[in-house]
């Protein structure tokens, strides 16, 4: 079993991700989206870390980890206060600055 | 036994400076009594900004790759650092300003409460002030100084990150207007993790095509086995992360929205420091990891600048609001400035230097335009209709001198700054043959000066509105702030020969 | 005496001037009149001194000084006149007492303060000395942009009911102009950079270069935009109408004769002696464009009916002599072209301020507002008369000299371009006539009758006499300001291959061959 | 041929310029101060140069060669072209300088009496002197420039005398009309001018007459045809006869110096004094014949069937300055026969225009002849200077008119062939026309019962205006003897255009020439008599005409046909371009601005404030930046 398949295997994820914050309206689930993107790169970079036989890229996904933890905390803690404000949590409420 | 790889630390004095100031910063958020907190902080932000600054200045003229080839220490990117540092120490100012509203503070009592709440109205007019800011300002500039210096893909997106989180929260901590701000917050927060998740992507298939990071090894295996698909598809996924902090179009979406929301002194931070450190990481990237395979990105890269300068100069035309006419500025600009990276030609061209100039003028211009903003304000806030400029220059002479003046040097009139830095990468784009580039970005910025017009028209030759609004009288901060913006963009426009000079020998990228 | 610097003294008191303006207390507008005219006055003392100090038999620059500026860019604040440039000075001398004398009595619109009117006028002073005298292109656009800031909001802040539209029309279309013309600026100085291995923006060097045809042609139409936009030339003329119309009388009269001439004047200091390939390759679309002008311009005098447009029309007809003299080619056209600057200069001046005086007394810019003036206002009646017969170029009269050389010379070598704009001098008649009818003769009717309408007053003689004088003088002994030009042009005929010494009659030529 | 440098009285005969000059100089800008004495000082400065002119013919006369220059200074000097003010002093231009002074003296001294009661007086003589001065540059200057100058000038003293009364529209219009008809002619003379320059680079008279022989045959018909452009336009020649009628609306005293005995004879200077040019291009000197006779024509029959006395007499002058025409069209033989015919007819022309002066001034200021009649009794010296005016116009025998208008007709059969009997034919039945309109002023004017409209009480005009009248009467009786038998004013002339030449072998014997043409007179008077005189006149024209008099009363439809050719669409063009104008060209310019505002407002609806959508377009962003560089790396 090659490789390629966990990469392509990844590149469905993140595109499974990124079309999920295309419509998805609640900005809980938009950022899980996002989320799952981060870890369909993670799985890239261990696959390709096994490739070149190097750790290298196996390190880069614990950096990944810790960021996506850091983003976790500072987005809920924003989508809390909107979500406060506003009792939804739906991006589409968000329009107040536009064109 | 395994040796610590070597490090620098006098190579890494700025940095250091910076994010230790911060450190405290938080330290000092949690122990120290309330009422010390904001003198304590803002000395403390003022001390890492401007000790980042002052340190830079000392190792100018180092040439290094230290911390194990993550970081590189060189004449551009010690320039860089030393311009975000500056106009970081101005932004922090403006926040520091106490003089104009009446609350005292242009951030929000307390974040936690819900905007609009009967809580939230009574702490609307409560001096008490939140100094979460400061250290998280500091944090930010920490990250933009790494991400200029970073020499290592995986650096550069840790810094990103350490730039983007802090300023993601800061966005949303306007004291008026709170619903704004915090939509500004999410915009940019939801925006910014989608379009890291992009760089990471382009991270990892370059780390695939490549087996490594670095930016030199990167740049050895392209000149050594050429640019194969997965290669490309990375660098296009980089580009799209880092052409995202730069507001640069198509990816510019979210600038007017958050510059509008957030807090002016944070737009006015933003838009100086962001650009410069997100040029900063282009110009290491596209030159030091893809200098010389230059051939791929470079159509692509002109394409996006004409992109850029038309978006920014055509919507910026019909715009209402001050601070998002000048978002639309800030994305023209973004394409002004690529047009100097196209004028690096194969990193020979003058380029470099012109960009860095362009960059720091720019930035500087850029902060005074927002200070003035802030000075400008009616019953709840900062009027930035631009129906409420009116005759301005009626009500405040000076007030719309130092605007027009600020304006003029965007629009690129000569004598300011900002006509020294188009000259400088205009030039550099024809010199590498790049004029038609070079001309369409002339024309538009006869473009967008129709709409910087428009607003020293309002200021000018309109009859004052009525209840228009009243021009605050600035405190300390914000005046330094104004007679530096200004002096130095009417310097940079006169005799800008020795920062010329300045940038010419600081244009070395090494890695 | 010819040491002192003649040229920064002439930029530099004005602009410190209009500082000094600008900074007294609100209000304060009688002693910024009187700051503007001994401002004024002193720099037209200095421009008649450094005319003395000129010598015409000289170097081709003179009066030079020159400091590096920008290193980096091979930038120098280099100042010099040859002749061409030296007359335009002497008419900036002359012009702007003169309107600080004409706006004396204005008021600024809705009760604004004239103190800035004053301290603009004086920083437009400055900078037109400036882009006249300057002998480094970077220099040169420096000024030439940085001129419509004070021009801006002399429109802007003291024109018209659409002053706003006009002052915005005219800074970007100048504005366009110049950022095209930018771009060509570059691209001389990177050849330069190629060709002499230093980048330079100094004239005299760039003159030496011999440019591929290809780039010249570009580098020359980036020129020529902004210069036919500034002149201007049909058909990029349409912003100056506007502004006329909607510009205080004198920030009008600047803007028709000073303003403009940068065009002209770039057209033959610019144009000629750095792209003479290009030059020659597209004279006859520019002649066309000139001659278009000529005809086009006066038909649509003709049509107007608002005395400030009609005053900008015969002016877009005038910029197409002077163009056709420029492109002709031919010593005695380039002569006459730069002696039509200085004339038109003078004679639409006077033509403007007849005007804005009409203006003043019957408080409407409409033709059809006014009639039998003459009855009541004879000397008035009179200076008009005057100034349309200048500006029709009857001989006797300053224009005259200007148009007959322009097109005795442009004849030689374009015999049918010339033929077509002659006719534009009946044309000419006819304009100026028909307002002259208009408004002075038949019986007095609509404001003239309403309002007072008082005779001209002793400041207002003190403004027209000088001009009249001018007119008169020059129409009869012009040789003083000819032998000035005349070296000039000469050097300029030599960069672009044709015969400095002037035309050759075609029967001399038979009897060489 | 060159002439010789001026010295002793000659060297100052600028002066004949100056004088008149500076008069007007010094009424122009004294204003009211110099109303008293105005128009004394307008009388002493024409008289002086007279007096000058006078001195200056004597010692020309003594002088060698009899042409003699005075360089003045360096008018316009830059690369090859030179042009000097300077004079050149000959019979030619000294003969039309007497002319000029001394009937511009007896007229300056006749409008103290016309103009007494006129409060502009002062202005009047303003322009009066220096129409003088003008006309006197254009004919003593010494280069075709020169001329051009004094030709404006004298082109603007006849639109400021013309548009005098200016308060009247009619007035201000003629002013217009004559002075844009006159810049058409100009175009010509400056053309002329420049291709002067081009071919010989030089614009002297002396420089370019000289040199005509090195031209090319088609190079010199195009010059003279120019000329004759200008000409045409300054005499009132066909085409461009339609303004002189109009200039009547002058005040008399401008008709007759002006429009009568000096501007617009300036053509037949021109002419003349470019002698050389038309000699070497036939083609050019048919033309002038031709034009010459059709003026004729025109002149006379639109004389017939006009009421208006002023208006008559000017179409008989355009008829009049079209036998000069003729004649200096002819060549050699001519060109003294043509002048000669300028200065008598400048004697009774004037006198004749003073007299109508006269009668309008004694009834109160009416012009329309069947509102006049039986004046001869009221007012005895006009009646009997007019009468002679009248009769040395018409050619009776061994008045000045018979012996200079005989000798033109004489010249035009002398041409021989077809043309020469056609031209001679034309001559002669325009001398039939003359008699007929001028017996029918007369007879309306001073014959018949009063026709007077109630209130107006004939009387004669004050001496100072009868006196210059009788003077000029006695040059109409005398004149043409003088210059034709007694001293030949060819002779006079030889300097200029070579002794003169009689016709080998004369055509017609010039008896048989001179009794034709009285015959055919006297048919012409009597025809008058019996049309006019016998019947009652209608106090208004009938007007049920024939279709020839009305065509007649309409000077042959020239004023339509400028209307139809020139004016209408002229009108019309100016409205469209100022359509193109505002609509196209300003059109485009601000539709570029609006439309950027619009596609600006358009594009800022994909703003449209949405997260979701913006992630879209930074997708599709991506999408496209990938898209973009494998196509760059792939191809």
């Amino acid at each position: 079993m090659t490789l390629t398949n966990y990469l392509v295997l990844a590149a469905i994820l993140f595109t499974i991700g990124a079309v999920g914050v295309l419509v998805r309206r609640n900005a809980i689930v938009v950022f899980m989206c996002i989320e799952l993107m981060l870890n369909s790169v993670n799985l890239t970079l261990v696959t390709f870390a096994r490739a070149n036989g190097s750790v290298d890229g196996q390190v880069i996904a614990f950096f990944v980890m810790v960021v996506a933890a850091a983003e976790v905390v500072i987005g809920l803690a924003i989508i809390m206060s909107i979500y406060r404000t506003r009792r939804s949590a739906s991006v589409d409420d968000a329009n107040l600055l536009k064109y | 036994m395994i040796e610590a790889p070597d490090l620098s630390l006098a190579a890494l004095t700025p940095l250091l400076f910076v994010f230790g100031a911060a450190l405290v910063g938080v330290l000092v958020e949690s122990f120290a009594p309330r009422h010390v907190r904001q003198p304590t902080q803002v000395a403390l932000a003022l001390v890492g900004t401007v000790g980042g600054f002052v340190s830079t200045l000392l190792i100018a003229g180092r040439s290094e790759v230290t911390a194990g080839g993550a970081l590189a220490v060189d004449g551009a990117g010690l320039f860089l650092q030393a311009t975000i540092a500056g106009l970081a120490a101005l932004s922090i100012l403006l926040f520091a300003e106490r003089g104009l509203d009446p609350a005292k503070s242009a951030f929000v009592a307390s974040a936690a409460v819900p905007a609009g709440s009967p809580r939230d109205r009574e702490l609307l007019t409560d001096e008490r002030v939140q100094t979460e800011v400061y250290p998280l300002a500091t944090f930010a500039v920490g990250g933009m100084m790494l991400f200029v210096a970073a020499n290592d893909l995986l650096v550069m997106f840790i810094a990103l990150e350490v730039l983007s989180l802090p300023l993601y929260l800061i966005c949303g901590l306007a004291r008026r207007r709170r619903l704004l701000s915090q939509e500004a917050a999410v915009k940019y927060f939801l925006l910014g993790a989608f379009a890291s998740a992009f760089f990471l992507y382009g991270l990892a298939l370059v780390y695939g095509a490549t087996g490594s990071i670095r930016l030199s090894e990167i740049r050895e295996s392209v000149s050594t086995d050429g640019t194969g698909t997965l290669l490309v598809l990375g660098l296009g996924l980089l580009i799209v992360g880092l052409m995202f902090k730069a507001s640069v179009a198509p990816f510019h979406t979210w600038t007017p929205d958050v510059y509008q929301g957030a807090p002016t002194p944070v737009t006015a931070f933003m838009a100086a420091c962001t650009k410069v450190a997100a040029f900063g990481a282009i110009l290491r990237l596209l030159y030091v990891a893809f200098g010389t395979a230059d051939w791929t990105w470079r159509p692509l890269v002109y394409g996006i600048a004409i992109v850029s300068m038309v978006v920014g100069a055509v919507l910026g035309l019909t715009q209402t609001d001050v601070k998002r006419m000048l978002a639309y500025s800030s994305i023209a600009h973004a394409g002004f400035l690529l047009t100097g990276v196209i004028g690096l030609g194969g990193g020979t061209g003058s380029g470099l230097s012109a960009t860095l100039f362009y960059l720091l003028a720019y930035g500087l211009t850029t902060i005074g335009a927002f200070a003035v903003v802030t000075l400008v304000r009616d019953g709840d806030g900062e009027a930035t209709q631009l129906s409420q400029w009116a005759g301005l220059a009626r009500r405040s002479p000076l007030t719309a001198g130092v605007m027009t003046f600020l304006l003029l040097a965007l629009a690129g009139i000569p004598l300011t700054s900002g006509f020294t830095g188009k000259f400088a990468v205009f030039r550099a784009a024809i010199e590498v043959g790049a004029w038609p580039l070079a001309v369409g970005a002339l024309v538009t910025s006869a473009i967008a000066g129709f709409f910087y017009l428009r607003l020293v028209v309002l200021m000018y030759f309109s009859a004052p509105a009525e209840d228009g609004p009243s021009v605050g009288v600035p405190g300390l901060p914000t005046t330094i702030v104004l007679a530096v913006t200004v002096a130095a963009t009417l310097v940079l426009g006169v005799v800008p020969g020795s920062v010329l000079d300045l940038a010419d020998r600081a244009a070395t990228l090494v890695g | 005496m010819s040491d002192f610097p003649w040229l920064l003294a002439m930029i530099a008191v004005p602009a410190v001037g209009g500082a000094a303006v600008a900074a007294l207390p609100r209000g304060r507008d009688a002693a910024a009149k009187q700051v503007a005219l001994a401002v004024s006055g002193l720099v037209l003392l200095l421009a008649v001194l450094a005319t003395v100090a000129f010598d015409t038999g000289g170097e081709r620059f003179q009066l030079t000084t020159s400091v590096s500026w920008i290193p980096a860019f091979g930038v120098d604040f280099a100042l010099g006149v040859d002749g061409i440039a030296l007359v335009m000075l002497l008419l900036i001398g002359v012009l702007v007492p003169v309107v600080v004398i004409a706006s004396w009595a204005d008021t600024g619109p809705e009760g604004r303060s004239m103190k800035a009117y004053f301290a603009w006028l004086l920083v437009l002073e400055a900078m037109m000395v400036g882009v006249f005298a300057a002998t480094d292109v970077f220099l040169f656009y420096v000024f030439f942009e940085a001129m419509l800031v004070p021009m801006y909001f002399i429109i802007g802040s003291f024109g018209g009911p659409r002053r706003q539209f006009a002052a915005t029309k005219f800074f970007l279309y100048s504005l366009l102009g110049g950022l095209v013309m930018l771009a060509s600026v570059i691209g001389l100085y990177v050849v330069s950079n190629t060709e002499l291995g230093e980048g330079t923006f100094a004239f005299d060097a760039l003159r030496q270069l011999d440019i591929d045809p290809g780039v010249q042609k570009l580098l020359f139409l980036g020129f020529f935009v902004a210069f036919a936009i500034k002149a201007p030339l049909v058909p990029f003329h349409t912003w100056l109408p506007d502004s006329g119309a909607q510009a205080p009388i004198g920030g009008g009269v600047l803007l028709v004769g000073v303003l403009d001439k940068v065009g002209t004047f770039g057209f033959i200091r610019y144009c000629l002696p750095l792209f003479p390939d290009a030059s020659r390759t597209f004279a006859p679309w520019i002649l066309g464009l000139a001659v278009a002008g000529i005809i086009y311009g006066a038909i649509l005098a003709m049509g107007q009916t608002d005395l400030k447009r009609f005053v900008t029309y015969t002016s877009i007809a005038h910029f197409g002599f002077i163009a056709l003299g420029i492109f002709a080619f031919t010593a005695e056209g380039g002569t006459g072209a730069v002696l039509y600057m200085v004339n038109h200069g003078i004679s639409t001046g006077i033509l403007f301020l007849a005007v804005g005086m009409l203006i003043s007394r019957g408080g409407s810019a409409r033709i059809s507002d006014y009639g039998g003036v003459a009855k009541k206002a004879p000397v008035l009646a009179g200076v008009f008369l005057v100034a349309g017969l200048a500006s029709l170029a009857l001989p006797g009269t300053n224009s005259f000299v200007s148009e007959f050389l322009v097109l005795l010379g442009s004849f030689p070598t374009r015999p049918v371009f010339t033929v077509v704009a002659t006719v534009g001098i009946v044309l000419a008649a006819l304009y100026v006539l028909l307002v002259v009818q208009r408004t002075m003769h038949g019986p007095s009717r609509g404001v003239v009758v309403d309002k007072p309408f008082p005779d001209l007053r002793r400041r207002e003689l003190a403004v027209v006499v000088p001009l009249i004088a001018l007119i008169i003088g020059l129409g009869v002994y012009p040789q003083p300001l000819l032998a000035l030009i005349d070296p000039a042009v000469a050097a300029t005929m030599t960069d672009i291959g044709s015969d400095p010494a002037g035309t050759t009659p075609a029967t001399a030529e038979q009897g060489a061959n | 041929m060159d002439p010789v440098p001026a010295t002793g009285l000659l060297a100052v005969s600028w002066l004949l310029i100056a004088l008149p000059l500076a008069g007007a100089a010094v009424l122009l800008l004294g204003g009211r101060r110099t109303d008293r004495w105005g128009h004394l000082l307008g009388i002493a400065t024409v008289t002086a140069s007279f007096v000058l002119a006078v001195l200056c013919t004597v010692e020309l006369a003594g002088t060698s060669g009899r042409s003699v220059g005075v360089d003045l200074f360096t008018f316009i000097s830059t690369g090859r072209l030179d042009v000097s003010a300077g004079l050149l002093v000959d019979p030619l231009s000294m003969t039309f300088a007497l002319l000029i002074t001394g009937v511009g003296a007896l007229i300056h001294v006749y409008s103290v009496g016309y103009m007494a009661h006129d409060p502009a007086r002062r202005r009047f003589f303003a322009y009066l002197n220096l129409f003088v001065a003008a006309m006197l540059l254009l004919v003593l200057g010494n280069s075709f420039v020169a001329l051009y100058v004094g030709w404006e000038g004298v082109g603007l003293a006849s639109y400021l005398l013309i548009a005098f009364w200016y308060t009247r529209p009619a007035a201000a219009t003629a002013a217009k009309k004559a002075f844009i008809m006159n810049r058409v002619g100009d175009v010509g003379l400056a053309l002329a001018i420049f291709l002067m320059f081009t071919q010989l680079g030089t614009t002297s008279y002396a420089g370019v007459l000289g040199s005509v022989g090195l031209l090319a045959g088609g190079t010199v018909t195009a010059i003279g045809l120019l000329l004759l452009l200008g000409a045409c336009g300054k005499s009132g020649q066909f085409p461009l006869q339609a303004w002189l009628p109009d200039a009547m609306e002058g005040p008399t005293p401008v008709s007759a110096l002006i429009h009568a005995a000096t501007m617009v004879t300036a053509g037949v200077y021109l002419i003349a004094r470019s002698a050389p040019i038309f000699d070497a291009a036939p083609v050019a000197q048919t033309v002038v014949v031709v034009i010459g006779a059709i003026t004729i024509m025109i002149g006379a029959i639109a004389g017939c069937a006009y009421d208006d006395i002023k208006k008559v007499l000017a179409w008989s002058t355009v008829s009049q300055i079209g036998y000069m025409f003729l004649a200096v069209g002819l060549g050699p033989i001519g060109y003294a026969a043509g002048i000669a015919h300028l200065l008598t007819h400048g004697f009774f022309k004037a006198g004749l225009f003073l007299g109508a002066g006269s009668v309008m001034h004694g009834m109160g200021d009416q012009t329309d002849m069947r509102r006049f009649g039986g004046l001869a009794t009221k007012m005895k010296t006009t009646f009997v200077t007019f009468g002679l005016g009248y009769l040395a116009l018409i050619g009776f025998p061994f008045l000045s008119g018979y012996w200079t208008k005989d000798a033109i007709i004489e010249a035009a059969f002398d041409r021989g062939g077809v043309s020469g009997y056609l031209l001679g034919g034309v001559a002669v039945l325009g001398a039939g026309l003359t008699a007929f309109y001028m017996t029918r002023l007369m007879l309306l004017t001073f014959f018949g019962k009063p026709r007077w409209e109630d209130g107006v009480h004939p009387h004669e005009s004050p001496a100072v205006m009868t006196l210059p009248m009788v003077v000029l009467a006695v040059g109409s009786v005398a004149a043409g003897f003088v210059l034709v038998q007694l001293a030949p004013l060819a002779d006079w002339l030889a300097p200029v255009f070579g002794e003169p030449e009689e016709a080998a072998a004369p055509a017609i014997p010039p008896l048989v020439v001179s009794v034709l043409v009285t015959v055919v007179v006297a048919l012409g008077a009597l025809t008058a008599w019996v049309f006019v005189g016998r019947r009652e006149v209608p106090t208004t024209a009938p007007a049920r005409v024939s279709l020839p008099v009305r065509a007649a009363r309409n000077a042959l439809y020239a004023d339509r046909v400028n209307e139809a050719v020139f004016m209408r669409p002229g009108m019309w063009l100016t409205r469209a371009l100022l359509w193109v104008d505002d609509r196209g060209v300003d059109g485009v310019v601000n539709g570029i601005g609006t439309g950027l505002g619009g596609s600006s407002s358009r594009l800022g609806r994909a703003q449209t404030g949405f997260v979701r959508s913006y992630a879209l377009g930074m997708l599709g962003g991506a999408v496209l930046v990938a898209g973009a560089l494998l196509a760059v790396t792939a191809g």
